[in-house]
Order: C-alpha cells, then structure tokens, then sequence
C-alpha cells in the first residue's frame, strides 16, 4: 500500500506501535469477558481500571469513574446529546453551531423533528462565535443542553470553551463539547472548566478506529444510549472492548508524555508549510487562519482549482490529505463548515485540509512543499478561469 | 473514496488536448456555473469537415477532466453531425463508467458540445440557462469571479 | 493468567488466532480511514466489503448491504427495538419475551416508561414460548414491533423462529430476533425465513469484544441508533472498526467451514459432560433440558449449593463456567431467565451453565466431571438443608 507522506491526522491517525504491542496479550491470552466471576475472566477488569485512570490523567478528571467507554466518537456525541435531553426530562433547548461534527448535528436535527427548539449559532469569517450570541441563547429562560465543540476538525479552529461553559452553566444549563480533535493536541483539564461532558475518539490520538470516550462529570444525569448490562456502570452496555480500552489508555499515557514537544513540532512544521504554500501559489488563502487553532492543522483554499482533483493528484505522488469540496464528498455537498464561514465560492471548490502528527518530520513537509506548486499550476493550466 | 476506472484515472493524470483552439470553429462553454463546475470546449474543422481539433479546459473534479479529455478525443475525426451524436451516456461508455454521482460530470461535456456546435452553426453564442439541466447538489447563490468569466464568455450566467 | 478448562463460551469466546493474524495488518499498515479519498485510506474500504459478503454468507443473507457494522450485540438490540419503533413512527405495540437479554429488555423497558404499550410473554418450566400467545398478541390490531430471541444465552433453549416470524409477520409487523448465541454455532438462513432484524455479537464467535452486526433486512425501515457520518450507508455512523470488522468477516467464514463438525463435536461433548454430572450428583437436574437448545450449552442446578460457592471451587481448580449470565453478576439477583422458567427455589441459586467451544476436547469433560462431584459433596457437606 502506496503511502509516503500522510498528512491527513484529522481523518485518523496511526495506531502507535506501542498501542499495538500493549493490545496484542489481550487478543492472545486475556481474552476473558470481565464480568465473570471466574479469576480468568474478571482478572481483565483491573487492565480496564488502568485504562480509566490513564484517561482521566490526560483530560485532568477528578474520578476516573467519570470515563465512560464507548465504541467512538460518533457514539460518545450522540449520547451526550440524545442522554443529557433525555435525562433532563421536558423539553430542553438545544444549543449547537453551525460547524459541528455530524455526529453532533444529527442528533440535534433529529431532535429537532421531533419538535425541540434547536438554536444554530453562526461563526464569522474567520470561524469564531459570538459570545454575545452564546450567552443571549443560553439565557433563555429555559432549561438548555447545549453542544458545542472544542477544536474544529476542518480547520482546527478552537472555541473557547471555558468561557462557554461559565456561560451555559450560568444560565442553568448542561454544556457538552465534543474534544475528539482537541484531547492528545492539546492540554486540557475538565476539572478547572465547567464543561459536564466530553467527547473523546481514540482513533484522533494513535488509538485504534472503534474506541471512544465520554467523560460526564459526577452528577451529570445522563441516560446510557446503549442500554443493558451493567457495563460501566450501567451507564454503557456491551461487553468491554478490552483490547482497545487499554490500547486507548496506552494511548492518553503516551500522548500526555509527548503533548508538550509534539504539539511544537507540529505547529513548527505546520507554520512552514503554511508559509510555503502561501508564497509559492498564488490565489491560495488559510481558512480560519487568524484564529486560534490547534497546532496541527491548516486548511487551505486554491481559488479556481478543484479539490477532489488536486487530492487524486497528491495521491499519485503519495501524499495523503484530505478536502471539504463538493466533489469530493459522497453528497456532493461542499463542507458545512466553509460554508458557514462564507469562504468564496471560488474558494470553496478547492480547500485541502493539511493536518499533522507527531510522526511527521520536516522532510515531508519539503515533499509536500515540492508537489503543492506543481499540481496548482497543472490544474489551473485546465482550468477556464484562471488564464487572466 | 470513488472508484474510477483505469480509462478515468488516465484521462484524468494524463488529459489529452488541453487548452483552447486559436481561430475555432466552435466555442461552448457549459457547467453549473451556480456551483463553480464549469467546461469551455472549442473545436476546429480540417478536411472533408471532420473536427481536426479540440480542446478542453475545465474547472472540476477528476470525473469532469476525464470526460472533457475522452470528449475531445472522441471528437477528433468526426464531422459536426456524428459529433453531435455523442451523448453523455457515450463518454461514461468511453471511460469504462462513472460513479453514480459524478455522472453530471459528463452531462457537462455534452452540454459544452451542444453549445460548442451551437456557436458553430449560427456564429452564436449558446444562451440556454446553463444550469438547467446540470443538477448542482449545492445550494445558492453565484459566485462574482465565476459570474464575471461567463459574462466574459458572453454566456448567460444563473441567477 | 490461570485457565486450564474454559467452559463459559456462551460469556465470551477465545479470538481465533486466525482471526488475530487477519486483523494485525490493519493496526500496523493498513490504519487509514476507509473514508478517505486517497489509495491508502480508500484502499481499506475493499476489505470492509469482503467481511460483509463473509457475514452474509454465514447467516444466508441475500444482499451484502443487508449487513450493517455495530459496536456490539448489545448496540444492535438497542438498534433494532429503539430504531424499529422510531421508523414505524405512532407508538407501535412491542412483544418480548421474559427470558431476553438484558440489552433488549433495556430498551424495551425504556419505551414502556415512555408509554409504549409492552407485551413480555412468558414462558412455561421447559423454557418454551406458548406459541398461541405470540399469534395472539401479535393479532392484536396494532403495528407490532417484536422482538424474541433465537437462542437464549443461559439455557442453550430454541425458540422456533421461523414459526414466529410467520406469525408476527401475518399481523404485519417489523420482527426481531438476537441471534447473538445461535450465530456461528448453528446453521441458519434469514433468506428464507421472515425476519426483518438479526443481531449478531463477534465475541461469542471468536472474534474480539466490541464488534457486532445487525442483519436488516431489505427494506426494512430502520433509525440510526449513532447519528451523524455517511457510514455503513449511513444507518450507523462513526469511523469504521476496521480491524474487528475484518476479524469478524475471518470469524463467520471460519464458522462457516466448521460449523457442522464443530456442533457435533460440541454436542457429543455437551452431552457426555450432561450425562455424567446427572449420574454423579444427586439432586441435579438440566435447565430446559427436554426443549430443543444449542449444542454447545448445558444448564445444570444443584439443589441444595449456591452457584457462586461452586463457581469458585471450580475457579480454584481452573475451571471456567458461570452462573446465570455474566451481565446479571453485578446484580446478586438469581437469573430472570431461571425464575421465568419456574426453577424451584432449591435449585434456582445452584445452576451452573457449561458452555462449550470447537476448541474444548474430551480431556476437558474429563477433568470437569472429575472436580464436580467432589465440589458440590463438598459444598454439600456444609449446607444445612442437604443432610437427609
Ligand atoms: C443473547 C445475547 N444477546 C446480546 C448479548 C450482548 O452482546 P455484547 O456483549 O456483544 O453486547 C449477549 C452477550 O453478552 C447475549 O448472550
Ligand atoms: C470533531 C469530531 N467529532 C466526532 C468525530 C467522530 O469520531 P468517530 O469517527 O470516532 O466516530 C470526529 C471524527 O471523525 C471529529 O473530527
Ligand atoms: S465536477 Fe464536481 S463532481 Fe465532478
Ligand atoms: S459541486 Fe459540482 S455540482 Fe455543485
């Protein structure tokens, strides 16, 4: 399998070899169901108490009960949102944004049909709310559960969630954010923060696709998406996926060692990348590049050029990268995020979302620097629009 | 990720007859302009008055350059009445297939086609709503710098 | 880790170590997201395909897509009951049975709360459905969500799907059947009998915890139980598990080749095993014994002898059962699926269920029906009501 450069991280990441290694006894030998009351079996559960801990150590939760596993981060949003509304009772106003992962805005809409209030707050043109507006919604005499996420996974755009969260909790309601591109980039502490729940995706942070997180802060009501055994506390049934629970805790204990240095080295690699496309291809513009961003992320929009067609052109040379166009998704619908930003029609077509990893080294960003100028070239020499 | 035949990928890595001709004998530009996809298609006649040239630019994604390229080298050879034949439905056939949803991909290359031979029957230029029948998944408005070209193109742009 | 004897296959499988070698290269070459538009990440998707069409092909499913990817047996219930109802839309009728898992209980439970009118019918001491009351409970006038088991868990006991699936089909409603315990150990062929929902679990068939299926079929409706991506044709979203979704496509096709040999060899086992514990103990006597059950499962009381006390002494010797099911075990309630059977009380708190795999061998029973009639005289000997 074709692969030489990948710097797509946002999708997904690389299992670490040591996530791997530390899986492997429990596919081999403690293979055992952690309920059992035989020492086979219920001897896995304290790997799985490790797990929680190391979790907890890397968001800063006070309890490691407060880390519920679930199967991703898709799972992790919808039940925040669907379980807080839920357990609140009634009919909670919801709060979301317009550039929220789908998985957020799904159950949102979902609810929505089923005759909730739902408010969608805007960002501006550089990807940032309103706080005016957060703390007008909030405010609105009714009892909220509001969704709001920490980093955007497009362009890496981070709200500011503490200030968020003393808003909504202020105004008496329950504050999700969804942290699946935030957590492993970034430090974070829910304990010092008012956030109730947090979504985390282990495969955002070397761990495999298929292991999430959802922190919900003691006292948090909340009722379980997934209901049956008394998995985690009865707040998640299923039996435990094991080898991924404790892949996910090697995960938190590697990245909560590395977070510092990495997230320098990315941001150092990134910003030359950035600098590097923006001198060398005209008509090239980062898209929420004044904000506040993580460190590993750049999105970038190539007026007049097609993002689908400059993807397939860095995957034949084996760079790996990904783009919200039209084109190129299965709808056909140019990213909801660009959109909601008003990025340019002209722009919109061909944005490329660069985002980084620790395993990426300054000799792929020479190559990506290399290949960018070529391909933008070659397809506005296509492109009927360009030629002025 | 869309499966492309290796006909698309081809066309699409390596697209043939890339550019505009001088002096054509037919000049149609066709695409969703609401959306941005857009395809300026131009053509010239040679002997007996079979299509010598043509030539493609397009804005668009690896399905849209690969059947305006398949377009101009099925072009090539024919007079203006076989070309005129040619139907989308031909160009996915030439390229293997298309994904479902990248078929209006090749309803653009007929379309810039029929305007093409359009301009070259009456000298003028095609002044159906381009849009119609190009199905744009998107939504909204037009974009100023795609609006300006068409007016450049003296094409009739969506509202 | 010790474990001599596993006999509680119906709790948790050991991985195939097929399986394991089939998933290794997704966790160190092939991570990419199989949505992806580069080769390295778009490439992965084939794979998902494959393990579809080898899901299929295990329980007889027509159409691949009729295969939908899940976290778990316990998320395809939850899907199938919350996700049946939601689609069917008003507030349709629900069936269960007394003797379902706790993760289709769970939501059935949940939707009584919400107003739904639920039917749970009972079942008689051979742990049977009295099929005059499916038809009638399924005729009664109202759109019908059914959901009854194949297999059950603790007993090894049969329903005769088919059958209720004709009926429930004749009052015109959506049928569910958990086929978590019956998959992979017994033939079966949706194709040709009407089921509309199939939940299928991977662990209880040699594939890892945390993979499961729910079989739709065609143009069953059904809501999304996680919201939000375009995955798995958009009924279940969330970044695709890729490793156990190969490990469980190895999995069916590893139980496709063996099943007819494995049952036999299980049965004959099962049967020995049955056999001799009767003849060496007093006071035992089979749970659904005279109904027809699954091959590998036998569920023995002892009168007289607390499961728990015998599930140690067998752990001390390293012997491997349980007792009800391992979900209930936080719960120190004796087994629903027991009291609904009418168990007598001296017997309901000694059942110990045995339940066996492909990979147990005759030195297995051996060495259990040597340690058994010692335990239980044992425990015997310090009970108050066993000295007559
Ligand atoms: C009959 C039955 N249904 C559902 C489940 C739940 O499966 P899982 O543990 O994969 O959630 C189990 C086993 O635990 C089961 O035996
Ligand atoms: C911001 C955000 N939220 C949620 C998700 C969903 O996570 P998962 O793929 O594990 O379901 C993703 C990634 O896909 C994401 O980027
Ligand atoms: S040009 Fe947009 S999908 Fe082909
Ligand atoms: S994006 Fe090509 S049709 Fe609109």
């Amino acid at each position: 399998m074709k692969q030489s450069v990948y710097v797509d991280n946002n999708a997904t990441t690389a299992v670490a070899p040591e996530v791997t290694e530390a899986m492997l006894p429990f596919f081999y030998e403690q293979w055992g169901n952690p309920s059992s009351m035989h020492t086979f079996g219920g001897g896995v559960k304290k790997h799985i108490d490790e797990a929680r801990e190391k979790v907890a150590a890397l968001i800063g939760a006070e309890h490691p009960n407060e880390i519920i596993f679930t199967s991703c981060g898709s799972e992790s949003d919808n039940m925040a949102v669907r379980g807080a509304v839920d357990a609140m009772g009634g009919h909670p106003h919801l709060i979301t944004t317009r550039v929220e992962h789908a998985a957020v805005l799904g159950p949102c809409h979902y609810l929505e049909d089923k005759g909730f209030r739902l408010s969608t707050l805007e960002v501006d043109d550089a990807g940032n709310l309103d706080m005016e507006q957060v703390r007008e919604k909030s405010m609105s005499g009714k009892a909220t559960v509001a969704s709001i996420m920490w980093a955007n996974n497009e362009t890496g755009v981070i709200f500011p969630v503490p200030e968020i969260g003393n808003l909504i909790k202020e105004g008496g309601g329950i504050f999700h954010t969804d942290g699946v591109q935030i957590v492993g980039k970034l430090p974070i502490s829910v304990k010092d923060i008012p956030v109730d729940l947090l979504s985390i995706s282990g495969h955002k942070l070397h761990a495999p696709k298929g292991i999430g997180v959802l922190y919900a802060q003691r006292g948090t009501k909340i009722t379980p998406h997934i209901m049956g055994g008394h998995q985690e506390r009865g707040r998640r049934a299923g039996t435990e996926n094991v080898p991924y629970i404790v892949g996910l805790g090697k995960a938190c204990e590697l990245a909560l060692q590395r977070m510092e240095h990495d997230a320098e080295h990315e941001r150092k690699l990134r910003d030359r990348l950035e600098a590097g496309i923006l001198a060398s291809c005209k008509g090239a513009r980062v898209n929420g590049g004044g904000s506040e961003r993580l460190p590993n992320t750049t999105n970038i929009s190539f007026e007049y050029v097609e993002g689908e067609a400059i993807l397939l052109m860095l995957d034949d040379v084996g760079i790996c990268a990904s783009t919200g166009s039209a084109c190129a998704s299965g709808s056909l619908e140019p990213s909801h995020v660009l959109r909601a930003m008003d990025v340019p029609r002209s722009m919109l077509h061909g944005s490329i979302r660069f985002s980084l990893s620790n395993y990426n080294t300054g000799e792929d960003i020479d190559y990506v620097l290399e290949q960018i100028p070529r391909i933008i070239a070659r397809l506005r020499e296509l492109s009927p629009f360009a030629n002025d | 990720m869309w499966e492309y035949t290796d006909k698309v990928t081809d066309h699409f890595k390596n697209p043939r007859n890339v550019g505009a001709v001088e002096n054509p004998d037919g000049d149609g530009l066709a695409g969703s302009l609401a959306c941005g996809d857009a395809l300026r298609l131009t053509f010239k006649l040679g002997e007996e008055k079979k299509i010598a040239e043509a030539k493609f630019q397009t804005f668009g994604c690896a399905s849209a350059i690969a059947s305006s390229s398949a377009l101009t080298v099925m072009l090539i050879g024919k007079t203006v009445d076989e070309a005129d034949q040619i139907t989308n439905a031909d160009i996915i056939d030439y390229l293997g297939d298309l994904p479902k949803q990248k078929v209006h991909c090749s309803v653009m290359g007929r379309e810039a086609l029929e305007a093409a031979i359009y301009n070259y029957r009456t000298g003028k230029t095609f002044d159906k709503k381009l849009d119609g029948e190009v199905i744009c998944h998107c939504f909204g408005a037009t974009d100023k710098e795609i609006e300006k070209v068409a007016r450049g193109q003296k094409l009739t742009s969506a509202e």
